[in-house]
């Protein structure tokens, strides 16, 4: 295992403890239980996001978290939901009186952290309402199973009811707002090498060299199918046929398009691959309003990228553009 | 006879802590094996998760070890929700909870106190994580020891003997997960490819119960 | 070779088009000869700024052309430093009567390229001033050698003599500021990974599996020395030390600290080493008063890490803070 | 004899274009040759810009096949500033265009027009990289081969024979880099692990003179 760090099991404290060190004007860290929040929470008179999940995916969640975007996010350890206490604690350190938003990814672990969270903040009065993101078309969905994972457009729905919540939006209308977020968004991701979790010491799957692993999620777990390398313009392909289907996306539509690095992938080939989305959605007369073009929703150094598609109106776009001041995420200020 | 040995068959307070010392020490040796198999069809964190879990829990038990059976289940209960994460941790945090619930009180637990526990146990798992028997998770080992248990209890077995028939059940249960194609936990983003896969969280809950009637085996008659 | 990238030929080119379709509100593309420019260039009154090198470091040099940093950059083959012609007729499309900085990184070819450019922009009376960027302290410079070579430095350097040319510095003024800011800079880099230069097709060097290079450049040039690899504390200290010992840094400093990836090395790995490197500071009495973390002068897709520390004073840290608007550095707009 | 023959000696403007060609199928050839020596020492680029100069070159050639032997250097050392990049673009374009200036006007090459031509082009590379013989550079695959060309002919050697003089002379000064270490270009970043590695432009030099000595071989006397 090849990573600069120091003991396995001292890889999330010592990371956030970097983030607090690095951004105290943006961020405060809570240790035991953990979690990142507001340098100046609670914010009076604003409804507070929430968000939280395993530790490798940075920067989400905490480095989404200040002004316009999150109020606290919960790290759990790598690829591991955090735990309730942390969402309790946080609930309670950024709450302001007008109720508290969850949102959350939609993997069994963090549905039931965050259930057990609410259940307690519940029982403190605290106003809790939660949006569960499901955004990924690799997974078939269906009223049996678990549903689709929550990943790229769990960034944009921060940035998004991050910027409401600044313009005052009540509990309601941010939890509608998400959850019209999530409804609009879809994404997919591939995997050209593995990556290996600090406690783990060896990759979560073997990959031979002239082999991709397509539709995977962001804890290193295998995809859908597994196929032979292929030109990038024919990855983007792969990756944006089933997201345009899925919605669907229609000629006519305003989209933000997110390609995202998996956390080894370097500038150079997201803007390759920037390109080849790009073209694909001119030539079906769909718009590209805004993008976001960056390794923000990770899998640790994993080799990769993902593709999200949000579909925008104006009331999206103007919150899209709202400013925003994370130690991730930032503009207008 | 057998069923005057039922009567006098209970396990105490103490070989209930020693059932949980057992427990904690069946997850450290089989952390990296959870970890594999959790690597194949999930996040490679089970093992890790569980055996800081229950390593939280070795370290709390003395602080509860004179209170009765109910609390100390809850206690380490509590103790998984705050420590473990995951999936694992709401779900044995829960079935810990609940069974302490079930056992509030006592001291020490007759075959039928256990039966209840496990009942408990399984029903919270149910109610959080909603899944089905065949959704190829911990449900799928923990549902079929608890009928197994009756059974054997039903049809007179010592305690001893119903806890290797329900850790048997168990074992079974685990193994019978392998082709199943999973629908609730990560394992189910996979779809197909999570058959020929053995869940993980079953194997956790199989190594709880293998444990219960290892340790509780003195319960044996004469 | 594990990349996403259609034929290594195409690499630079495509990766461009993908600049250019993914913020047209801020730089535009000239191809053949390739620069990248500001889109609302030439800026009337401003002295510009153009820099420029081999490709493969993205962000740099293209992602930082806009307002408050640089009018023009000079992409070449993957590692190559680019032809005259290239800065040549960018210095021509941006030029707006103030004259021209080039910052240059000290590469033989680069220096080269560059004077041969100056010569021909020179001759078309196009005031032209270069300062070399030459922060390296892995290299042991001497009269007779080539000196040192210019990493993370160059980064902070652009990002300073923008805003200085924004505000109206002149052309000497910018000159003395950018040779101010090179003095005031040192840097120190290592890799965990080779990359692999696309028209190439294997690492430029081996490394095992538990072993390390100190003291690489940005070109996937093997280091000073290969040594075994260490916890991230001990690496941290292995490039602070030279760092603070070469200029020397003293108690009392104000600096930047900037920990950079090399393109494969992950956030949260990146505020693992900033903890240490920042506590290494404090432990010095030398105070941290600005930073930058994260992916911003790369070699492709290199697992490693580069530390920048910059000795800032009043005027530097208020140009730091000065708005800019790149594809890559965003803040105050 | 050898004096007469030296005066009829002399190697026209179309076995100057058949040089440059022969010179473009060797560096194609010796690519990842190129490639490979710079990785060890550089940035393995040295043979892709080198290939991609001289398929330019090529291109150009037509336009300019009909005018003299000093505008066919000089287009052929603009075209590789443009387009080979790195440190050797402008180096072998600086080369090209000073032995194009000592040359201007010429349809065929004297050995003296070649001593003079050389001794430009190596003039140019020096001025603009400042290297000094024993830099590992291609100053020390360049430098040798033009004193051993001026020898060769000091001691009435036929053009063949001088030039082949000059190819040896810079096999020798190219492997002569191997134990140096590096005082220019990247290699000098790598301090004494520069040393036992040969130097890519002194081995591209060599092609260049190597191919000289054997396109012009013919100029041998009867
Ligand atoms: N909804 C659910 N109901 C019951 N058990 C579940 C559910 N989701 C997951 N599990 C169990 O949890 C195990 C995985 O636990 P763990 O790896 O600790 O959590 P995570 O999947 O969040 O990483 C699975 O093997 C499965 O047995
Ligand atoms: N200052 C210099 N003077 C003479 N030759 C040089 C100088 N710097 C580099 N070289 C030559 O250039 C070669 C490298 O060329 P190339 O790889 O194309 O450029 P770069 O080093 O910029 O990648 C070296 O092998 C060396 O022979
Ligand atoms: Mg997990
Ligand atoms: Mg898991
Ligand atoms: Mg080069
Ligand atoms: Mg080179």
């Amino acid at each position: 295992m090849k990573k600069l760090i120091n003991k396995p099991e001292d890889v999330v404290r010592e990371e956030l403890e970097g983030l607090a060190w690095a951004h105290p004007d943006l961020v405060k860290v809570h240790f035991d239980p953990n979690y990142v929040y507001r340098a100046d929470a609670p914010v009076n008179g604003k409804v507070a996001i929430v968000s939280g999940g395993g530790s490798g995916h940075e920067p989400m969640h905490g480095g989404f978290v200040g002004k316009g975007m999150l109020d606290a996010a919960c790290p759990g350890a790598v690829f591991t939901s955090p735990t309730p206490d942390q969402m309790y604690e946080a609930t309670k350190a950024v709450h302001a009186g007008a109720g508290v938003l969850y949102i959350v990814k939609n993997y069994s672990g963090d549905i039931m952290n965050f259930e057990m969270a609410a259940d307690l903040a519940r029982a403190d009065g605290i106003p809790i309402e939660s949006v569960v993101i499901d955004d990924d078309v690799a997974v078939e969905g269906s009223l049996y199973t678990q549903g689709r994972r929550g990943v790229g457009t769990t960034v944009l729905a921060e940035k998004i009811c991050g910027a409401a919540a600044e313009q005052g939006y009540n509990l309601k209308r941010l939890t509608d707002l998400c959850k019209r977020v999530n409804d609009n968004g879809r994404s997919m991701g591939m995997a050209l090498t593995p990556c290996t979790v600090p406690h783990v010491g060896r990759p979560t799957f073997e990959l031979g060299e002239d082999e991709m692993e397509i539709g995977i999620g962001i804890h290193g777990e295998p995809g859908r199918q597994r196929t032979k390398l292929r030109p990038a313009d024919e990855i983007v392909e792969l990756l944006m046929e089933p997201i345009l289907a899925d919605l669907p996306f229609k000629a006519g539509d305003r989209v933000l398009l997110f390609v995202n690095s998996m956390g080894g992938t370097p500038l150079i080939e997201l803007y390759i691959l920037y390109r080849k989305a790009y073209s694909i959605l001119e030539g079906r007369g769909i718009q590209v309003v805004r993008n976001l073009i960056g390794p923000y929703i990770t899998s640790l150094e994993m080799a990769g990228t993902s593709i999200t598609l949000l579909r925008m109106d104006d009331e999206l776009i103007h919150l899209w553009d709202a400013p925003v001041l994370t130690p991730a995420l930032r503009w207008g200020i | 006879m057998e069923k005057a040995g039922v009567e006098t068959m209970s396990v105490h307070r103490d070989e209930v802590l020693a059932w949980i010392r057992a427990v904690a020490a069946a997850i450290e040796q089989n952390r990296d094996y959870l970890i594999q198999l959790d690597a194949a069809i999930g996040d490679a964190d089970h093992g890790a998760n569980m055996d800081r879990g229950f390593k939280a829990v070795l370290a709390r038990l003395g602080s509860v070890a004179d209170k009765d059976i109910g609390t100390i289940l809850k206690t380490i209960g509590m103790t998984l929700v705050s420590t473990v994460g995951g999936a694992g941790g709401p779900l044995y945090g829960t079935f810990f909870m609940q069974a302490g619930m079930a056992t509030a009180g006592k001291l020490e637990l007759t075959p039928a106190d256990w039966v209840s526990a496990l009942e408990a146990g399984l029903q919270g798992v149910i109610n959080r994580g909603k899944a089905q028997p065949g959704d190829k998770t911990m449900v799928d080992a923990l549902m079929p020891a608890l009928q197994a248990l009756k059974e054997a209890l039903g049809h007179g077995a010592c305690f001893a003997e119903a806890l290797t028939r329900s850790a048997e059940a168990a074992e079974r249960g685990m193994r019978g997960t392998i082709p199943l194609v999973a629908k609730k936990g990560r394992a189910s983003y996979l779809g197909e490819r999570s058959v020929g896969h053995q869940d993980p969280g079953a194997t956790s809950s199989f190594l709880m119960l293998k444990a219960a009637a290892e340790i509780w085996a003195n319960a044996r008659p004469g």
